[in-house]
């Protein structure tokens, strides 16, 4: 490693506008990156992590600005570039590929021609040759059907697919840096997996050395050469992957690790003598129809197709399943906030199918719903307490007492009680997911439905907010429907799983015989995508700890 | 093909739409005081009651409401509508006859507030917070809150009166057999201040409306895509946020557009433009009611063309469109 | 409330709306101490230029009124106008948008048809034919203005309700057990309130100066003094005494701006996230 | 009689509002009269003294008892289609046609008792009675001869010859773009030799009275009949370069402005009150403000230049708070609101309708304006839901043509703005009308009028304003426009440019 790093970080420190929640973004931050080589960098979220990266992209949000140190590319500081040469560097000697392939691709424009516009921007080959090596690319990022591909928009592309698009533009001009600030999180298990392998095949044949941001330790243990682990701004620890993940030294890093979702079935439940039925569906059955045009075929969408399960208190239902499986219908279809096509829901025993409205609302109260997005589903002008007290209010208990009680739940979901009189903007994504669980838990419901309710956070706080589930079940003995594409969690947290597929349910038992002797080709397709799971036994053996 | 079904579902549908509107329209006109026979034998200045009721007889305004109505209707149906008694011609004849000028007038000004309004709004975005913002919001709110008509005497004064640059009224110069292009000249010539006048108070709304829509695009995630690339933020400006912005823009433009036709009614006026605003207003007060139905009915139509239009454009802008409703 | 209070002060400009807005209400409430005549009283010799004649500093119109006394006692009745009949079509839009928005299906097709209605008809003729209807009076106005204002409101409320009906908070009060009512007041409301308001305060702008057109046409109420009335009988004047359309017409300005301004600064200073965006 | 006519050219006149259409003989409305009077030609015209001269009438006597008038037809006439005009049109238009379309004509025709035409040439009317204003009825607006080869048989309202009219008069109909000009063009075949002296006319659509200011300041148009611009802007315009004015041409129309008050009930029912009334208002400040000082102070239901006028029979009732005061106060007034309605006629018309509430603000008495629009103004008067209201009236130079119809019984009936709408009605006066109708000769109507006016102003029937001009604008290079009694509504058959 005496050769000369491709990029170079020393002292970076970014100061953040007067009024942000810290002076400065990150501080005192170095580390090199050599050809060749993956370095990962994890923390949580807020550590800094983007704002790094952005600040060698020279993309640092409007307000915020470079304090100290540098950043040599081949030995060139491209913290003290003007806009024009920085301009130059982008996209031809550095790459970068986002978290969220959603909106990462202008809308409106054909990916064929978004591609080409790297080459564009950088006023190389005429518009023939950008367009068949817009083309090249997309054939060696493994889009399917690559010719018709490249006439698509975003839209007409899945989330797995764009990422390649996007890849594919980072490196359209091979750079000799690919920063990837997130590249998975935002994708399922398997496409993950196909993107990871992607990357990595890349990275060999170009030699491109790659700042791969994450907060999976799964990841890192796949992908990474070596790790720099970020705190609060500051880098903590730094070492090769293999050190790192098998031997923290910084105590944060280790308790990062030890938050990871092991993999292994708890299994607790099983011992219970007399299950106590709340929830009985039957043949449940869901079909989405979207006309498409006058006098033409509408789409038909089978979402939940003839799904059957009990669920007695104290027990968790995983249901897993890639993207587009149905979970989130299946889970919809249980509140009733999607109305299903045919089959049965009995809670306690009495059916609630076919019911007025009126009677909905009264058992409604007993099955509550944690939602997947922290930012969404708080509205962004009730104050806290508010927020909770209002199931409660709406049922005739008086304000005052609502309040009340929401402040002991907040309580219950480990937040101070002064959080009732902010507003949701103030909280971190893990707060407002306790703040979301306590206002599911203000009308004693018997029942929860979390659909992925922790798949937004990042490690340490989803290792506490899944604690804090698994233990409000049971001291309030409650029934769970864990909906998740994470298999991890869902081996972690639940007593039974039900995978998904195309709205069907093809394998549902004890989460230990899932994940230990899964029966059908489609799960264990889903096991073996598991991040971290290729690495070895050094990180499973260490998780099992 | 697609784009076909499209367009005669919303055409049927159009056409619903605007008999519902001919038949509230009908009772609505039918509800101001005075009709048309009291208003020209006032304007002979000398009647007597035999008179009046003889060209209420003649007008067919004593039959019931609700006959009149299905004649109407009826008439509507067949592309008949109706006849001005007042102006002794077939209403279709007389806003078909006015219609041109109007769709030049609006349609220029639309163009201009437009064209000007998207550029000074992305302007105004591209330096937002700095003074050029300021100014640019400012200024096109200024032209929004002044009256129209003092806006348009005054530009009469500057730019016809004093400088004697452009005509200040018509739609062309009576009189000689110019050939087709000094024709053309002539009509593009006397429609610059009142296009002008009337665009500068719709240029405000899009100014706003641009803005608004660029700093919100710009917000968006695929812009950082854009700059990793490399793409200078010029092209990044033109090409990504400007495009993205306009989509709320057309929406509201094509809202605005079918609007313009029969809201040009001050514009035709200081100019005197013969176009279908004027004839509108002249029908309100003088209660040709078939002329005013016509009008109405005419502009319906307008609207429900333009949004029709708007929802095509929409589709040929915003690809993920594929059929809306 | 303090926060609310911090985040609109640190708009400059908004601040210095709000003072023009003040000022301007205080005016108008002062009027009959600063001209206790009527506004409508001949009291000079006509078409008298401003800053001549100390009695009169602002000029004497037409029929040698005093246009400041008009200016002072029209900016009650301007503002009323103004503000009143944005209201009406507030208080018309905000419900059929947000009840079209909020359930959709054929409630939004049959409610968006009822606005289609109101908007094919050009919306000048609609005023005159309903204030002729109902007889020129400050009443009537008011009303014919707000309805003919509401369809865009009631268009924009319903596009920002679409959008807001399918975020999560929604389902999340359905599933506390809200009724739609209070999920539409309490819930999805508030979040739409800024674009409301800047839109409102366009709208001051627009009801102003539809007056003065209507009262140009004989259709004012003839009773109260206001800048409309005042910019629509100076029309015909303009090329001799130019004050009299421009110091309405620059009062019209001055408020709109105003307003406008006031309305932008509310409209993030009722945004509680925008203290951080604005850090 | 302004040096010598120089032939062609193009007079630009502006006409406003619009036209309904242009055939005369149905439509009475002012501006179809002012561009008609160029197509179509009565059997006589009237000079400033409203003394008849000829016009298609080469010469006409009248009988001793006054009930039989015979005219003489000018020889050669030819319609504009080239048909002759003979003395069966006069008898078609005036017994036929007028009869049935033009409601003044006709109630004036009452009195005839037959139309004949012994030759080609000559039309006899008889009379039942002597009828001292019948000679004033031969004017183009209120008897134009209309060509019976194309009207008789049809439907005159709905005949499509009404959009292109074929008169006798000195120019043709030439084109017609709604909304922009009409087009008249120069009748090469006039029967009166080297006349008219233009080669065509344009009558300029132009809504807005500032654009019609100007369009004649740029030199777009030339000619700016009465009331085609504001009032406030005649005397800018006056004073423009190459802007000459007159008055002239109003003489047979004679408008006079007044108060309508409401006499079935109310305050307005009160002598008292109306006297009040009309002391309060301040007339001189009106004419000098709002009517440029030209025009002349009303003080009796007759207009100055109306024959029979007798300023000595009149009560006045000048300007005089004091007095009008005294009177609200004796019948103890307690500030109970009267009604006012404006005419909604333009900016003058409103402005002025304000200034009256003042003065009459300023002795106390409570107003309360109703305004509306033209259309609902009409349907107020003419449903009689007013207290007072402002209008207008032609006379038309004699009392028994455009004096009478405001104040007789047999005049009262809802419908109509311009009939007896406040509803005086009192035996004594229908029956002095009637006899200055009727009497011969004209002594013994000068007494009956006399009279009418005494008992009128007594009664303050109506608060009589001001005996209205509205002068012409025009180019001073455009010549002998205005030769007669009736001004530019006659035809510009004399005029020239210079
Ligand atoms: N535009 C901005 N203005 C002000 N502060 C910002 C801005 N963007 C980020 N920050 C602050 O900078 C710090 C680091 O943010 P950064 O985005 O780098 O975190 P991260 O490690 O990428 O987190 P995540 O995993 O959530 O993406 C945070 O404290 C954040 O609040
Ligand atoms: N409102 C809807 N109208 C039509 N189709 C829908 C609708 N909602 C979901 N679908 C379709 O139903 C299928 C199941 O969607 P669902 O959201 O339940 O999947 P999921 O398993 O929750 O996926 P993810 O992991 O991405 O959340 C998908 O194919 C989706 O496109
Ligand atoms: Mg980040
Ligand atoms: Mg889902």
């Amino acid at each position: 490693m005496s050769e000369q790093p491709i990029l170079s970080v020393s002292g970076l420190a970014i100061q953040l506008p007067a009024g942000a929640d810290r002076l400065y973004a990150v501080e005192h931050v170095s580390f090199d990156i050599h050809r060749g080589e993956t370095l990962a960098i994890v923390g949580e979220s807020g550590s800094g992590k983007s704002m790094s990266a952005n600040a060698v992209m020279g993309l640092l949000p409007p307000g915020t600005r470079v304090a100290q140190g540098q950043a040599l590319l081949e030995g060139e500081d491209v913290l003290r570039l003007d806009p024009a040469a920085m301009r130059a560097i982008r996209g031809r000697r550095i790459g970068m590929i986002f978290q969220e392939p959603m909106t990462a691709l202008d809308p409106l424009m054909r990916v064929g021609e978004q591609i080409a516009e790297v080459f564009e921007a950088h006023g190389l080959y005429s518009t023939a040759e950008r367009r068949a090596r817009a083309l090249a690319l997309l054939t060696e990022v493994g889009i399917p059907e690559p010719e018709r591909a490249i006439h698509a928009y975003p839209f007409q592309l899945s989330g797995g697919q764009r990422q390649r698009v996007m890849i594919a533009m980072a490196l359209a001009l091979d750079p000799v840096l690919l920063i990837a600030d997130e590249p998975t999180t935002a994708l399922d298990v398997t496409t993950q997996a196909q993107i990871l392998k992607l990357i990595r095949e890349l990275q060999e044949k170009h030699g491109t050395a790659v700042m791969f941001i994450t907060h999976d330790f799964g990841v890192v243990a796949d992908i990474a050469d070596r790790v720099v682990v970020m705190r609060q701004g500051r880098v903590v620890e730094t070492g090769t992957a293999t050190d790192v993940l098998g031997n923290p030294q910084h105590e944060y890093t280790q308790a990062l690790i030890a938050a990871i979702p092991t993999g292994r079935a708890a299994g607790v439940a099983a011992a219970k003598a007399e299950r106590q039925v709340v929830l009985e569906v039957k043949g449940l059955t869901k079909t989405y129809t979207s006309p498409t045009g006058f006098l033409k075929p509408p789409r038909v969408v089978h979402a939940v197709r003839d799904v059957s399960f009990t669920l007695a208190r104290g027990e968790t239902l995983g249901v897993v399943g890639e993207s587009g499986s149905g979970k989130s219908s299946l889970g919809r279809c249980l509140v009733r906030l999607i109305e299903p096509d045919g089959g049965s829901i009995r809670v306690d025993g009495q059916e609630t199918m076919g019911q007025s409205a009126g009677q909905m609302r009264l058992w409604r109260r007993r099955m509550q719903m944690v939602f997947q997005d922290p930012y969404g589903s708080l509205n962004p002008r009730t104050r806290v307490g508010r927020i909770i007290a209002e199931g409660p209010i709406a049922a005739g208990v008086p304000v005052k007492e609502a309040l009340q009680k929401a402040g002991d739940l907040l309580k219950l979901v480990g937040l101070d009680p002064s959080a009732l009189d902010r507003f949701p903007h103030e909280f971190s994504g893990g707060q407002r997911q306790r703040i979301g669980i306590a206002r599911a838990l203000a009308l004693d419901p018997e029942i929860i439905i979390a659909d992925e309710a922790v798949s937004a956070l990042d490690v340490s706080i989803q290792a506490q907010v899944l604690r804090l589930l698994a233990d409000l079940k049971v001291r309030l003995n409650l029934a769970l429907v864990f909906i998740t594409h994470d298999l991890r969690v869902a081996a972690t947290i639940c007593d039974t799983v039900a995978v998904m597929r195309k709205g069907e349910v093809v394998e549902m038992g004890p989460a230990a015989d899932i994940f230990g002797a899964p029966k059908h080709e489609y799960t264990r397709r889903l096991i073996e995508a598991i991040p971290g799971r290729s690495e070895g036994d050094a990180f499973g053996a260490r998780a099992a700890v | 093909m697609q784009t076909l079904q499209f367009l005669l579902w919303r055409l049927a549908k159009g056409i619903l739409v605007v008999l519902a509107i001919v038949i509230l329209d009908f009772f609505l006109i039918h509800m101001a005081p005075g009709d048309p026979a009291s208003v020209m034998a006032g304007e002979s200045g000398a009647t007597d009651e035999a008179f009046v009721q003889q060209l209420r007889v003649k007008f067919g305004l004593d039959q019931p409401l609700t006959t009149q109505l299905g004649l109407y209707l009826w008439g509507v149906v067949r592309l008949d509508l109706g006849f001005s008694h007042r102006q002794q011609m077939p209403v279709l004849d007389l806003v078909l006859d006015r219609l041109p000028a109007t769709l030049l007038l609006t349609g220029a000004a639309f163009v201009f507030s437009l064209t000007l309004g998207v550029v000074l709004g992305a302007w105004a975005a591209a330096h937002k917070g700095r003074p050029l913002d300021r100014i640019i919001t400012t200024v096109s709110l200024v032209f929004y809150a002044a009256p129209l008509f003092w806006m348009a005497l005054m530009a009469v004064l500057i730019f016809s009166v004093w400088l004697d640059w452009l005509p200040a009224f018509g739609i062309r110069d009576v009189g000689g057999d110019a050939g087709l292009l000094d024709r053309t000249l002539d009509v593009a010539r006397h429609l610059v201040l009142p296009a002008v006048t009337l665009g500068l108070f719709f240029t405000a709304v899009y100014v706003r409306m641009t803005r608004a829509s660029m700093i919100e695009v710009a917000r968006q995630d695929f812009v950082k895509t854009c700059r990793a690339k490399g793409l200078p933020e010029r092209v990044i400006l033109r090409r990504h946020v400007l495009r993205n912005a306009v989509l709320p823009v057309v929406t509201l433009a094509g809202l605005q557009a079918g609007q313009m036709v029969g809201g040009a009614v001050m514009t035709e006026t200081v100019f005197a433009w013969p176009g279908i605003g004027r004839l509108m207003y002249e029908a309100l007060i003088q209660r040709d009611y078939n002329l005013l139905l016509g009008v109405f009915v005419v502009s319906a139509a307008m609207v429900v063309v333009f949004n029709i239009l708007t929802d095509l454009v929409y589709r040929m802008v915003d690809p993920r469109i594929e059929v809306s409703r | 409330m303090k926060g609310f209070w911090s985040r609109f002060c640190r708009h400059k400009a908004a601040v210095a709306g709000l003072v023009v807005v003040v000022l301007l209400v205080a005016v108008a409430l002062a009027a009959p101490y600063l001209y206790p005549a009527s506004p409508w009283k001949m009291v000079q010799r006509p078409f008298l230029a401003p800053f001549v004649n100390a009695a009169v500093p602002l000029g004497t119109d037409t029929l040698g009124r005093n246009v400041a006394s008009g200016l002072v006692h029209g900016a009650r009745v301007s503002l009323l106008i103004g503000t009143v009949s944005t209201l009406v079509a507030l208080v018309i839009g905000v419900p059929i948008g947000a009840i079209a928005g909020y359930f959709g299906g054929i409630v939004d097709d049959l409610l968006m048809r009822v606005t289609e209605f109101f908007q094919t008809v050009p919306s000048f003729a609609l005023a005159i034919v309903l204030v002729a209807i109902f007889q020129p009076s400050l009443v009537s106005i008011v009303t014919a203005i707000g309805i003919v204002g509401w369809p865009p409101v009631a268009r924009l409320v319903r596009g920002e309700v679409l959008a807001q009906r399918k975020r999560e908070y929604v389902e999340a009060a359905i599933l506390c057990g809200q009724s739609h009512f209070t999920i539409i007041t309490r819930q999805i409301l508030p979040n739409v309130v800024s674009p409301i308001v800047v839109l409102a305060s366009l709208m001051v702008a627009t009801a102003i100066l539809l007056e003065s057109s209507l009262s140009f046409l004989g259709l004012g109420d003839p009773s109260v003094m206001s800048w409309g009335y005042m910019v629509g009988a100076a029309r015909t004047v303009v090329r001799q005494a130019w004050w009299l359309s421009v110091l309405p017409g620059l009062a019209i300005v001055i408020a709109v701006l105003a307003i406008n301004l006031v309305g932008e600064g509310l409209s993030e200073a009722l945004d509680p996230r925008s203290a951080r965006d604005h850090a | 009689q302004q040096g010598t006519p120089k032939e062609g050219g193009r007079a630009n006149v502006v006409i406003q509002p619009e036209p309904p259409g242009l055939m005369v003989g149905i439509l009475q409305n002012a501006p179809t009269q002012m561009v008609a009077g160029n197509i179509y030609e009565g059997l006589l015209r009237y000079d400033e003294k409203l003394q008849p001269k000829p016009q298609l009438a080469k010469s006409w006597t009248i009988s001793e008892d006054g009930k039989t008038y015979t005219f003489k037809l000018q020889p050669g006439v030819k319609w504009h289609d080239g048909k002759p005009f003979t003395a069966a049109d006069v008898v078609f238009s005036a017994d036929v046609f007028l009869r049935k379309t033009n409601p003044r004509t006709r109630a004036s025709l009452a009195y005839v008792e037959s139309i004949t035409a012994p030759d080609d040439e000559t039309v006899v009317f008889q009379l039942k009675q002597p009828f001292g204003p019948f000679i004033r009825m031969f004017e183009v607006g209120t008897m134009p001869m209309v060509p019976k080869h194309i009207y008789e048989g049809t439907d005159f309202l709905t005949n499509p010859a009404n959009n292109t009219p074929i008169g006798t008069g000195p120019f043709k109909f030439g084109e017609w773009v709604k909304g922009s000009y009409i087009k008249l063009v120069k009748n090469k075949d006039y029967y009166e030799k080297g006349k008219p002296h233009l080669d065509e006319i344009y009558w300029h659509i132009i809504p807005d009275a500032a654009a019609r200011a100007v369009a004649f300041e740029t030199g777009k148009v030339d000619i700016l009949p009465g009331g085609s611009v504001e009032n406030f802007d005649i005397p800018r315009l006056a004073k423009t370069k190459n802007a000459c004015i007159t008055d002239k041409g109003w003489e047979f129309f004679a408008p006079q402005s007044w108060l309508w008050f409401n006499h079935r009930g109310g305050l307005t029912a009160d002598p008292r009150f109306r006297k009040a009334v009309s002391y309060a208002i301040d007339r001189n400040f009106a004419l000098d403000v709002l009517w440029n000082g030209m025009g002349a102070v009303s003080d009796g239901p007759f207009a100055q230049s109306t024959s029979f006028r007798d300023d000595k029979a009149v009560v006045k009732y000048p300007y005089d708070p004091a007095k009008a005061k005294a009177l609200l106060k004796e019948m103890g007034y307690k500030g109970e609101p009267v009604r006012f309605t404006p005419m909604p006629y333009g900016e003058t018309w409103l402005r002025w309708a304000e200034a009256i509430k003042q003065n009459l603000e300023d002795v106390g008495i409570k107003v309360e304006m109703v305004n509306t629009d033209v259309a609902g103004w009409n349907k107020k008067l003419g449903d009689w839901d007013f207290d007072i209201s402002i209008t207008f009236l032609y006379q038309y130079g004699d009392p028994a043509l455009g004096v009478s119809r405001a104040y007789i019984s047999s005049n009262i009936a809802k419908g109509s703005p311009f009939n007896n709408v406040g509803g005086y009605s009192n035996p004594e006066v229908d029956k002095l009308f009637a006899e200055g109708a009727v009497g011969f000769p004209d002594s013994e109507r000068q007494k009956a009028y006399s009279a009418v006016q005494k008992k009128l102003t007594e009664d303050a029937v109506y608060d009589w304003l001001i005996d209205l001009k509205f002068p012409t604008l025009t180019h001073c290079n455009v010549k002998n426009l205005i030769t007669t009694g009736i001004g530019v509504n006659d035809g510009f058959k004399d005029a020239w440019i210079e």
